[in-house]
């Protein structure tokens, strides 16, 4: 606990006892990803009646992420919903708010320390399995595969090329992975992409983010020829991952062969169920839950398991993915 | 310490008793300022080759080309303010917002998933783009000379203002359904290579020719060697330099267009970062950030060489955790190389 | 002057031009009639520059009009009207430093030299430079860089430029300043030959023999007013000092103190074989209390360089410096300092001066550390020594606070003498320590000198100025970098100026 | 630069029509400059107040100070630097890298979820981080003063380096399990304030004691106004740059730890993105880029408003998409005002 803490509300601090304000922090304004959470989040208070102060942004940073949760909590937030982008800085703020007794809700991310009410999550390690999955059958066991990460400084990235990596080394030994840095920027991976091809065939391409790397990536295939369907020995297997209606868009064309649905209405969904429930004071055991998914004990609290499904041609169409929903 | 007076480089030092060079050496080395990257890019391309034997062969060397074409029109655009004395860091937020700008006027405000005004006609986009380049030239410009703002904190104030601008018009999306216009330069081939690849070349041969043949590209030359000066021999260097801020902007709006065709997108981080490799490719190019000095083609061998260094390390294969340090040596290595070869003290 | 019916080639009238609360120019009229050499003197800050400005439309007064050859003067906007009516030498270098020789030559008309269309050609502009550069025997590569020239060079590449445009009136602002002896007397000749062409000059100088030399006509501002326009002929050099300064007094005749120096008096600063590295060689030469001695030579000579590396701002090849016995560490300005040597640079825009700091900063800044303790300064005691020299020396300014950049050229170089006086230094290196001061201030920068020779300090006095070098009890010249001659007091201008250049045979050396 | 000697004869601000205000007046003016953002700091405040009953709180007030803390070391040392004429892009590396190769030479190799070397004691975390700060600014001084680069192309190749090392040291992780020692400044607090709060002030305070009173700190504004100059004068002008640059390298490091103990690891981004904001910060606070100008009063005041902006938008909902272009608007509309308090033409 922190010596110093802002005191303007510690002596109204206390149990959440049924209501009070929401105060909800969108970690960064942009990428498509966060901006459809944002319309949920938004939709989402309006048809549940959360009590929500208006949001902040903490644009990627954590300094000011600790910024906007102190003036949340300096405006009467009883609870919080945050999506730390740096799992591990976010521990002190966490520990203030744990010390004035408001639950927090950490979506996307699991902070590595300090007391969280529920982490809202899709398991990013079973992203990069589905991928290796799908592109190591696919493949039967042969070929090259280039990996476009993203940012070596994001956790779930890295969650991501683990996993991916691992199961690719182990299920799939044949098959030769490179996996490039790209700092989440299209122009990087589309640059090495065209290297990687001038170095030899590439079979099949996992990318970590469609909202990023989509485009680039249609664009190089399509100038140099090898967007062809997947009869042809030169097609090239694409998993994209994010479930943006883009990449749907997408697979129905032809174009890529996947994507895992990162599922941003779900997130937004459960962070203000998970949000209203903390006020309520309700507690929550680990196990199976009603709507398709797990949730696990963490150390420092409980982490729901979204489920993330993996979109091919075939369920490309199902209107329960929220990216056949956008824009409807 | 005190050899400082007598260091041969700073022009204004000037120590009465030394005789002028021998003629003919001099402009040797004046010259050899220009041309001091061809043997890096020759050393890169051999090593290239060693690496690996994919490397030197037509496919890559266009890729590697066609991948400068962006960034090549913002150092081009940043060499000449340079070398009218200025700076401009905001070009990198342009490449991004004019895009953004245009496609939101033009684009109708539903059917899509990004909803645009749709005030302006399709087949404006392009035109309008360029203009919105123009229009953050223009400002950029004004508040140089007019107001008198030192241009490189106000372009780090622009900078951060326009890509603000850029994330609250596309909410941080990158905008996909862009006109087809937009997107046909950056796209589309001509006589069997890239188009962005003849355009950028025709229009580092116009800069060339501009700034080594005639009256008004010279000018920049006089501007940033001494303003006072320059205005005393009759040259409006407000006017110019305006012209040399809107020219420069403009053409980062037309990087901009040529990475949404080269792309497939608006990119929400276009443009993002790249600053720093503007700046970087044109000093190492030769142009200096004191102004009055430099070349355009120094400056477009500067970009050459970056992207074929990114090129190589890819070809490496330097493990990915390493390759910005890697990157960031290598530049800081090339400074030193050329602050050498150039010869010019730098305060 | 019985010229009313000649059309004047540039006149001015009613000029007035504020810059804030100061006027620089206050209803000035000026006449220069067709092949007149038009002489403009007064003192520093006495608004003449400002009239260049104004005759050249680089700045538009608030009142008055311009006429050449009777035509109004074109809009300030229209710079290629005004350049094709009058040429200019600025007093402020107008040279490109990072362009080639031939681009500054041609500046912004690079593409009228040769038959093209639109387009430079190189070759003629390097051609054409290169033969303009010939006919003023200035021996530089025209594609060299400008910056790269020396002072004098830079200077004569001014004036060529300048002549170059084929004017009927040039002004040229102050432009021997930088010139010695020789280049001086290659551009007396030059003007003379353009005049007798017919081409009109204003000449603006501090060196009022030159204006008896070459100027018929001369007008006189003091205090930003007209005060008198006369023939040069008629005017006795008293009476122009008179009408320049305001005051009946007249100017003391330098280096009449004479009191030689006593036998016994201590050597306080003593050089030996000293060489530089490619400047000077083999230099020798002490000085003792009281006494002040001259270092002359053109440019080129060494002399600078000589004076430089005794205060340590270069470092020597070999030999000694010893202040008041005790040998300094070579090429340290600090140690030069501590061991009690006063300097007053060259250049004191680029040297002297810290331009945003006040008088009182700039004056003790070679002494913070005799201001308090423990590095503390003092601010009561900045002031008191700052207020001090400031009346010493006779500063006109309107307080220890002002900046130094809001002083008159005279009043500047007088802070310069200030700061080097600051630590009340036993040996004092001045460097042309008159550069660009009127006659008025240059006495009183003088007469310090001498008076602080008097208190027992020597003084080192490095020059081409003939004024400067009176007041010293002996002068070595200096030729190519070697000691040539040694004149004790009592030389004619004539014998000095043979000196400088070179013409002194070795025999006559004159030593004690 | 080359064009600042050149300008040295009207170094004063060419703005025609501008002199030398009488006695008395000119010193009130440069003060001014100083203090020229109280009165924004106080209308802040007050629009904060009218925001939101929440804003006018010890409790918001002292958290805004805490949060400036880390800022503000790094605006000192960036503003002793500038004010000595210089720059120094890659403090806001140092911000990051400083402690993670400290914490990487002191945590062992096993047991941890970061790999360290642990060939040094644990004690000597703190001591290790503001040495390897030094040591930064060791190297760019050294290139700054010897070899001499513009500090500007240098230190930007110097952030990317040290954001490379750092992120291929951490593999790009936030580091949690850092010695005890390093998080102590930053977490703990003295006399019921943060100590971050009492540390900084301390060093602003010894800082503007330094340069308003004392030789050396005086000397910085000699070298800023004319290196030249300041030489002739005796003032060991290489030997203070050096000084300065390992000074405000140092400074950076400790602003590293103290964000260390304040968000309670060692975050991979940690000072991404803040040379902005200290370039902003200073520069309305009225240093001057140029060299010479300035106070680190001002500079702290800079600080401050800066941070209050940003407090003041979230407390008055600036909705998210938009709230880095009202940032953006916000400092270039501080620019011109301080443009205009300051009376100085930049060129
Ligand atoms: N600039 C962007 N544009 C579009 N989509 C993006 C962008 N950046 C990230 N994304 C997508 O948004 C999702 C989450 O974004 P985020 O930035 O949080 O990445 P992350 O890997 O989760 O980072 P962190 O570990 O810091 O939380 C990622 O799955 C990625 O696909
Ligand atoms: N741009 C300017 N801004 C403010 N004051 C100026 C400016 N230019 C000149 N002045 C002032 O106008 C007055 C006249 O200056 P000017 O340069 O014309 O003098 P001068 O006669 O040429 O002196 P010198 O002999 O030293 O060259 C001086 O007091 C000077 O300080
Ligand atoms: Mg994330
Ligand atoms: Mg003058």
């Amino acid at each position: 606990n922190r010596g110093s803490s802002s005191g303007s509300s510690a002596a109204s601090g206390g149990t959440g006892g049924g209501g009070g304000k929401v105060g909800i922090d969108q970690p960064r304004s942009d990428s498509d990803f966060w901006n459809s959470y944002s319309k949920y989040i938004e939709s989402g208070i309006s048809s549940t009646g959360i009590d929500a102060l208006p949001r902040t942004n903490s644009q990627n940073q954590i300094t000011q992420l600790a910024a906007n949760v102190k003036s949340l909590v300096a405006q009467g937030a009883k609870a919080i919903i945050m999506a730390p982008q740096d799992t591990a800085a976010v521990a002190t703020t966490l520990d203030e708010l744990a010390g004035k007794n408001i639950p927090a809700i950490s979506v996307d991310t699991r902070p590595d320390n300090g007391k969280v009410y529920m982490v809202v999550r899709a398991d990013n390690k079973a992203y990069g399995q589905k991928a290796c999955k799908f592109l190591g059958d696919k493949l039967q066991n042969k070929g090259t595969i280039v990996e476009f990460e993203g940012d070596l400084a994001s956790i779930n990235g890295r969650d991501r090329s683990e996993a991916f990596g691992d199961c690719m080394k182990q299920n799939y030994p044949g098959i030769k992975v490179l996996a490039e840095e790209t700092q989440w920027k299209g122009d990087v991976a589309s640059a090495k992409l065209q290297n990687d091809l001038n170095q030899g065939p590439v079979n099949g391409i996992y990318m970590q983010a469609g909202g990023v790397f989509l485009a680039p990536t249609i664009a190089l295939l399509q100038q140099k020829n090898l967007l062809v369907p997947p009869t042809d020995p030169k097609h090239i297997f694409i998993v994209s991952n994010d479930g943006i209606p883009q990449e749907f868009a997408a697979i129905k064309a032809g174009q890529i062969d996947a994507t895992v649905s990162q599922p941003a209405d779900l997130y937004a969904k459960y962070a203000l169920f998970y949000a209203k429930a903390a006020l309520a004071g309700q507690k929550f055991n680990p196990g199976p839950t009603d709507h398709q998914s797990n949730i696990i004990t963490i150390p420092n609290g409980l982490e729901d398991q979204l489920p993330a499904p993996l979109v091919t041609k075939d369920n490309v169409d199902d209107s329960s993915l929220w990216g056949n929903q956008v824009g409807k | 310490m005190t050899d400082r007076v007598v260091e041969q480089d700073s022009p204004q030092v000037v120590v009465p008793g030394r005789v002028a060079p021998p003629r003919g050496r001099r402009v040797w080395v004046a010259r050899l300022r220009d041309f001091s990257l061809i043997p890096v890019i020759g050393l890169l391309l051999l090593v290239g080759f060693i690496v690996s034997p994919n490397f030197l062969t037509a496919g890559n060397l266009t890729d590697v080309l066609q991948q400068c074409t962006e960034l090549s029109l913002l150092v081009l655009g940043e060499a000449m303010i340079l070398i009218a004395g200025r700076m401009d860091l905001s070009l990198e937020s342009t490449v991004g917002v004019a895009p953004v700008l245009a496609a939101w006027l033009v684009i109708p405000a539903h059917g899509g998933r990004f909803a645009g005004l749709g005030v302006l006609p399709t087949w404006s986009t392009v035109p309008l783009c360029l203009l919105i380049g123009a229009l953050i030239g223009l400002i950029n410009g004004l508040v140089a000379t007019k107001i008198r703002i030192n241009a490189f904190i106000w372009t780090l104030g622009m900078l951060i203002a326009l890509r603000g601008l850029q994330l609250g018009i596309s909410g941080g999306a990158s905008i996909f359904e862009v006109p087809a216009s937009l997107r046909y330069l950056g796209h589309t081939a001509w006589f069997g290579q890239p188009a962005s690849l003849w355009v950028c070349g025709l229009i580092f041969l116009v800069g060339i020719v501009t700034l080594g043949w005639f009256r008004h590209g010279r000018s920049l030359y006089a501007i940033g060697g001494n303003a006072e000066a320059a205005r005393t021999a009759g040259i409006r260097t407000d006017r110019v330099l305006l012209i040399v801020f809107m020219l420069a902007s403009t053409l980062a709006a037309l990087g901009g267009i040529l990475y949404v065709g080269h792309y497939g997108s608006i990119s929400a981080t276009q443009g993002q970062g790249w600053i720093f490799q503007v700046f970087a490719a044109a000093v190492i190019g030769g142009v200096s950030l004191n102004g009055g000095r430099g070349s355009l083609f120094g400056a477009l061998t500067g970009v050459v060489a970056l992207q074929l260094i990114i090129n190589v390390l890819t070809f490496a294969h330097v493990p990915p955790a390493w390759d910005q340090m890697v990157d960031g040596v290598i530049i800081l290595m090339a400074l030193v190389v050329s602050r050498f070869t150039s010869g010019e003290a730098q305060d | 002057m019985s010229a009313d019916d000649i059309t004047p080639v540039a006149s001015a009238t009613g000029v007035t031009k504020r810059f804030g609360a100061t006027v620089a120019l206050d209803d000035v009229g000026l006449t220069v009639l067709p092949a007149e050499s038009h002489a403009l003197v007064g003192r520093n800050g006495a608004g003449k520059s400002t009239l260049v400005s104004v005759l050249t439309g680089l700045i538009r007064p608030d009142a008055g009009t311009v006429r050449f050859a009777g035509e109004p003067a074109p809009p300030v906007t229209d710079r290629a009207a005004w350049r094709s009516r009058v040429a200019c030498v600025y007093q402020k270098s107008t040279i490109i430093p990072t362009l080639s020789v031939a681009e500054n030559l041609y500046l912004n008309r690079q593409d009228t030299v040769g038959d093209t269309r639109g387009r430079i050609s190189w070759k003629a502009v390097h051609e054409n430079a290169a033969r303009l550069l010939g006919n003023w025997s200035i021996d530089v590569d025209p594609k060299v860089e400008a910056g790269r020239l020396t002072v004098e060079q830079r200077q004569t590449l001014e004036i060529a430029r300048a002549l170059s445009f084929g004017a009927r009136f040039v002004i040229l602002d102050e432009p021997t300043a930088q010139l010695d002896g020789a280049g001086i007397a290659r551009l007396f000749e030059r003007l003379r030959a353009l005049q007798a062409g017919g081409v009109a000059f204003l000449f603006i100088s501090h060196h009022l023999q030159e204006i008896y030399e070459i100027c018929q006509t001369v007008t006189v501002y003091r205090d930003a007013k007209h005060v008198l326009t006369a023939p040069v002929a008629g005017l006795r050099r008293e009476a122009l000092i008179e009408a320049m300064t305001g005051d009946a007094t007249g100017l003391r005749e330098l280096g009449e103190h004479a009191g030689a120096v006593p036998a016994g008096a201590a050597e306080l600063l003593r050089v030996e074989h000293l060489t530089g590295t490619s400047e000077f060689a083999d230099v020798s030469l002490t000085v003792r209390a009281g006494e002040i001695v001259g270092v002359a030579g053109a440019v080129g000579a060494g002399a600078v360089a000589l004076g430089e590396t005794v205060v340590g701002l270069r470092k020597p090849l070999s030999g000694t410096v010893c202040v008041a016995g005790r040998p300094v560490r070579p090429g340290s300005v600090p140690a030069a300092l501590s061991a009690g040597v006063g300097f007053l640079p060259e250049d004191r825009h680029r040297q002297g001066l810290v331009p945003l700091r006040s008088i009182a900063e700039n004056l003790t800044l070679t002494v913070t550390d005799r201001l308090g303790r423990f590095g503390f300064v003092s601010q009561p005691a900045r002031y008191r020594t700052a207020t001090a020299l400031m009346e010493r020396l006779d500063v006109k300014a309107s307080g220890p606070d002002q900046p130094v950049s809001a002083l008159s050229g005279g009043n500047q170089q007088k802070v310069m003498m200030g700061r080097a006086l600051a630590s009340e230094p036993r040996v004092l290196v001045l460097i042309r320590p008159t550069a660009g001061v009127d006659v008025k201030s240059k006495e009183s920068l003088l007469g310090t000198v001498e008076a602080a020779a008097a208190e027992g300090r020597a003084a080192l006095i490095v020059s081409d100025e003939l004024d400067d070098l009176r007041v010293a009890d002996r002068v070595i010249v200096m030729f190519k970098g070697r000691v040539v001659a040694q004149l004790p007091r009592g030389w004619s201008d004539r014998e000095m100026v043979a000196a400088i250049e070179g013409l002194h045979s070795e025999g006559t050396d004159s030593g004690e």
